[in-house]
């Protein structure tokens, strides 16, 4: 099934949490500064929708998306006031992915977790947690993964300063 | 078990027969000097000589084991030093001597010394009861067979020893396994061993060689007897195990214990445990010799003897040169394994022992003592 | 465990025994495929990517190569005389290279190579910052070219100035015409030099 | 034999678990990685991968670097599939900017990545046997692979790190002669396949050793979002070269040149370690097919395709998975139409792979735990990134 498809299923069996979609377009000329965008279609998910939005996708047998493939926030920049945090769907059954973006305000990023739809969430989420310092409500074992326990900052931010030091350590 | 040997030694002296020990002591019997020295200093030169022959049957068992995994694996092994490396255990030795003697923060110091010498000692014991040649030997036992398992299996002691001592995790299962595996195969060892003594009748060495001699040499024990062969597996199976070798060698298993017991020891103390493994495998490997393969006798030795006479020099050469060859090739074939299988499991391990080996040397001994008690009944109807 | 069961582990385990001994054995009977390092060696192809070396008297100094390594592990400095260069350092530090070989693609000039060299040993963290310079400063050719053309143009501009002189001397609406005159022969003098 | 059996046994004996911290230095555990395990005697109850060791910022660094010069990076998170690596990125930024790649680069790709993955199974072969104390099947394994290496360092110079696919092509052409040494290596290969076959994944103690041993059903792998062998190990038939194909992929599988391997559950139960093990083993086997279609399929042409000199992608995002050795390698890159990506990442499939020890190894053996964790086959650089 291609996005089209996938995003009309979506609407018609009104899965929680869908707030829209985006489609790769064109740059328009009449407006300025419009670069257009290129790449994947996705879909937005309201963030504290996200458990059920994944589990009315694996339930569903036309959409099937059986496993997440991939989970991860980005940092648009540092003048942007949000996260992203994407997941990528993939149904084995049906073999189509699906893209699906939640966009969360920096100010407050805390969003319920899907470590419990999903068991592959549980370590993508405590990656992205420790990386960008978003919490993800009722996780089961909220630790870093990659850092140091002690460690300070996230930093895959896009405000994230280096530090001199760790225990010591020059990291220059 | 210094003591021990010069114990036997000692007592080996009073008795007549063609003994190193006895012609020390009457090479040495000096008038003027106190009549205790003879037999010590004779005990010491024997036990100097047997711990040369353990160093230089493990150096050479080191390289020969380098050099065959080496070509099975399409390389060369060691080529510096020496032609084809010949000398690389010496340096190695020279190294190891040279290393730092490191003692973990927290072993138990005295266990985590004494432990390599105690695996060395045990080992020295075994081999001194290994004859020479049907001429020179160090002690001859009436129970030769049974000193060389009992002396072998006291390195379990050392082993655990040196796995409590050293206050680690890893080595501490290491020696677990290996008391485990050792109590588990001791008793197919033995076992299996019943069929060529109840074969050749008797304990001793230098018997049971000369029991095998006949035309050509080939009266060997394995050719006797249906049940010989299958015993032979299963003995040489439970060598393996004793010896600590793949695919038995659960108690260093380097992917699962890092080193197993050996993991906290380093230098000198190392290498007693490795000299220790193929001092140990050479032993079996000739008591496996000696009870199955012939011992002395092959064509070549009875050509001597038939030749040159039983008084000949050059006879016991050739016996050394028999036993070693046909212990080194089943040292070889040791090697071989190891170089081929995977290792099994400590499950797997006990699972063999207890309900394969055990059970099989069993019908062993059944069924050759079995032929025995007929073929004797039909030689004598 | 079934009797079956029991005989069949037995004689499976005998049998995988012996096909992985007839394998193992079999190469232990060949002969050894790798080579003893230090006295043979295997031959290193052409495109491999060690050490670099750089052709210096094409080297124009562009920086693309240090434009394109994601680590900035290329540094050079060089003064321009004119069209001539006058080298102070082409260093590449090879405790952070990667080989990548992503500078040696940029170089307009083709002189930035990556050799078949790739030992590099020393005790002394600095000198693996290693100076691609075959010399320093000038070459002879390049400073006897920069010479001459700096006589050409002293000379010219000498002509120049006593021309100007002169046509000053004549009438002061001439200038334009000089002005183009030295262009062109500037142009000229860079041409021979190149 | 079976772990809770020997449970109950010793229910009767009062002992006390111990924890067991194996890593960061361990032969078994493939990298700089720990896994502090809870152990009952030999028996393990409980394992928690700790990762980070090897942590080295790579999606930082993709987040400061340009577009290009990003792609040596993505050698060295799964250093044994370096090419894979490369392919993946170079198609993630190639999916964002819309450009056509032309048919010998693609054909070039292809090859390159499925030599890659004969060597990195040839690792993953060899370096099982190592965990259960094989180690001769270890060094016939690196003989070949040594050869796949000298391959490489024709075609582009290096040996591990290669950095030969680009956005947009590959850096070099095949050097003269190097398809041709390229199908005598596939010829001895096929030879060489069948000893590592009766050598060790048909010998009698490797199987006994790997099946029934750390099952991982198709639920719990699909849960788990497993990729790769651990899936297809699971009797799952999932391979994106045949199920999403990219490149050259839709067309090999439609003359069908290659098949996928699964685990069949031959030896013990479906989805165990021997399952995972059999299915790398025969999956050298299919790669090697697929190269041998591509040689037969190779015509000259143009090798890059048109790309400016200082790579400026437009504003996009886009999210490409490609069948790395390992499984699904995603890289998700977001661009802002600058030289520089506003995000990088990198789904490594070890990563993924790796948190489902936490539940199959539980209740099994020391010898399992090594036997477990080497069948993952992660590579650590992997999962740390």
């Amino acid at each position: 099934m291609d996005f089209k498809g996938i995003h009309d299923r979506l609407r018609a069996i009104q899965a929680p949490g869908l707030l829209g979609a985006d489609e790769p377009r064109e740059a328009d000329p009449e407006v300025e500064g419009d670069k257009g965008r290129a790449g994947d279609p996705f879909v937005l998910v309201d963030p504290q929708a996200m458990p059920s939005f994944l589990e009315c996708c694996r339930a569903d047998s036309v959409l099937s998306f059986e496993m997440v493939i991939d989970q991860t926030a980005t940092d648009p920049g540092t003048d942007e006031d949000h996260f992203w945090v994407n997941i990528q769907l993939l149904s084995l059954a049906h073999k189509h992915r699906l893209a699906v973006k939640a966009i969360l305000p920096k100010s407050d990023p805390v969003m319920p977790t899907s470590a419990l739809v999903h068991k592959t969430c549980r370590w993508h989420e405590r990656e992205c947690a420790e990386m960008f310092g978003i919490t993800f409500e009722g996780h089961p074992d909220p630790r870093n993964i990659l850092l140091p326990d002690d460690w300070d900052g996230n930093p895959l931010r896009k405000d994230y300063e280096y530090p001199e030091e760790y225990h010591g350590i020059s990291c220059k | 078990m210094v003591l021990a040997m010069l114990h036997a030694t000692v007592a080996q002296a009073s008795e007549p027969g063609s003994n190193v020990v006895r012609d020390l002591i009457e090479g040495l019997s000096l008038e003027g000097i106190p009549l205790w020295v003879p037999p010590l200093a004779a005990a010491l030169v024997a036990v100097s000589i047997v711990v040369a022959l353990v160093s230089v049957v493990a150096m050479f068992s080191v390289w020969l084991e380098r050099k065959v995994s080496g070509h099975i694996q399409c390389r060369y092994g060691p080529m510096r030093v020496g032609w084809h490396g010949w000398l690389q255990p010496i340096a190695d030795g020279v190294k190891l001597l040279l290393k730092e003697d490191l003692v973990p923060k927290g072993a138990d110091r005295v266990l985590f010394v004494v432990a390599p010498a105690f695996v060395l000692a045990s080992i020295l014991a075994g081999m001194a009861v290994i004859p020479l040649s049907t001429d020179y030997f160090f002690a001859e036992l009436d129970l030769g067979l049974f000193v060389i398992l009992a002396m072998t299996s006291t390195t379990t002691i050392g082993v655990v020893m040196a796995g409590w001592a050293s206050n680690s995790k890893w080595s501490l299962y290491g020696a677990m396994r290996e008391a485990a595996q050792v109590v588990a195969y001791e008793i197919p060892l033995g076992i299996s061993l019943l069929v060529p003594l109840m074969v050749a009748g008797t304990f001793s060495l230098l018997e049971v060689s000369a029991d095998q001699a006949g035309v050509f040499g080939m009266n060997w024990l394995i050719f006797r007897n249906p049940f010989m062969l299958p015993a032979f597996i299963l003995f040489f199976v439970a060598i393996l195990a004793e010896t600590k070798r793949a695919p038995f060698d659960l108690p260093e298993s380097e992917s699962e214990l890092v080193a197993g017991f050996m993991t906290e020891y380093s230098g000198i103390r190392w290498s007693f445990f490795f000299m220790e493994e193929y001092a140990a495998m050479f032993l079996y490997s000739a008591v496996g010799a000696f009870f199955f393969f012939g011992g002395f006798e092959s064509p070549l030795s009875w050509g001597a003897r038939e030749a040159f006479g039983a008084d000949s020099l050059i006879v016991p050469l050739i016996e050394v040169g028999t036993i070693i060859v046909k212990s080194f090739a089943l040292v070889f074939v040791m090697m071989w394994l190891r170089w081929t299988l995977p290792r099994v499991r400590i499950d797997q391990v006990m699972t063999m022992g207890y309900k394969y080996l055990t059970p099989l040397s069993l019908v062993c001994v059944l069924g050759a003592g079995t032929w025995e008690l007929i073929w004797n009944l039909v030689l004598e109807g | 465990m079934s009797p079956t069961t029991y005989i069949r582990n037995i004689v499976h385990s005998v049998k995988s025994t012996l096909i992985g001994m007839s394998i193992t054995g079999k190469y232990l009977l060949q002969k050894p495929i790798t080579v003893q390092y230090p006295d043979e060696r295997l031959p290193i192809p052409n495109r491999y990517r060690g050490i670099h070396y750089l052709e210096q008297e094409k080297c124009i100094d562009c920086l693309a190569c240090a434009r394109a390594c994601p680590i900035d592990c290329i540094e050079m400095d060089a003064v321009r005389h004119g069209k001539e260069l006058e080298w102070v350092s082409f260093t590449l530090d090879y405790q952070k290279c990667m080989f990548c070989e992503l500078c040696v693609y940029p170089c307009p000039k083709d002189c930035i190579h990556m050799g078949t060299e790739f030992a590099f040993v020393s005790e002394d963290r600095s000198e693996f910052v290693h100076d691609l310079l075959s010399y320093k400063g000038m070459a002879r050719e390049a400073k006897t070219r920069m010479i001459e053309a700096e006589a050409k143009k002293k000379a010219k501009e000498e002509a120049k100035e006593a021309k100007a002189a002169a046509e000053a001397a004549a009438s002061p609406d001439t200038d334009d015409a000089s002005d183009g005159a030295e262009d062109s022969n500037q142009g000229e003098s860079e041409d021979g030099a190149e | 034999m079976s772990a809770s059996g020997e449970r109950e046994v010793m229910l009767d004996v009062r002992t006390q678990d111990m924890e067991l911290n194996m890593g960061p230095q361990h032969p078994a555990t493939h990298g700089v990685m720990r896994i502090l395990c809870r152990v009952d005697g030999e028996l393990v109850t409980g394992a928690q991968p700790h990762l980070g060791y090897l942590h080295r910022c790579a999606e930082k660094i993709g987040e400061n670097v340009e577009w290009l010069q990003y792609l040596p990076y993505t050698d060295r998170y799964d250093y044994l599939a370096a090419m894979n690596n490369n392919l993946g990125y170079s198609m993630a930024v190639e999916s964002v900017m819309g450009i056509e790649i032309p048919r010998r680069a693609q054909m070039l790709r292809t090859i390159c990545a499925e030599l890659n993955r004969i060597g990195s199974h040839l690792i993953a072969f060899g370096t099982y046997g190592l965990d259960l104390g094989a180690i001769t099947p270890f060094l016939y394994a690196f003989r070949e692979r040594e050869w796949m290496m000298a391959l490489f360092e024709k075609i582009c110079g290096a040996r591990l790190t290669y950095s030969y696919i680009r956005i947009g092509g590959v850096f070099n052409d095949a050097p003269p002669g190097w398809l041709s040494e390229v199908e005598r290596f596939c010829d001895v290969f096929d030879e060489k396949w069948k000893e590592y076959v009766d050598l060790l994944m048909l010998n009698q103690i490797f199987i006994k050793r790997t099946a029934n041993v750390g099952v991982i059903p198709a639920k719990m792998a699909i849960d788990y979002g497993l990729t790769g062998p651990l899936l297809r190990g699971s009797g799952v038939n999932w391979d994106l070269r045949q199920d999403i194909p990219y490149e050259l992929y839709a067309e090999i599988v439609k003359d069908g040149a290659f098949s996928i391997p699964l685990g069949s559950g031959e030896h013990g139960t479906l989805g165990d370690c021997w399952d995972r093990f059999y299915v790398r083993v025969m999956e050298m086997r299919e790669s090697v097919k697929i190269v041998r279609w591509c040689l037969d399929n190779i015509k000259p042409g143009p090798i890059i395709a048109e790309i400016p000199k200082v790579l400026r992608v437009p504003a996009g995002e886009a999210y490409v998975g490609i069948e790395n050795p390992r499984g699904e390698l995603g890289h998700y890159v977001v661009s802002d139409g600058g030289k520089v990506a506003i995000r990088c990442r990198v789904r490594g499939p070890s990563f993924v792979n790796l948190a489902v020890l936490e539940e199959v190894m539980v209740g099994v053996l020391l010898g399992d735990a090594v036997a477990i964790i080497g069948s993952t086959d992660i590579v650590v650089g992997e999962t740390d990134r």
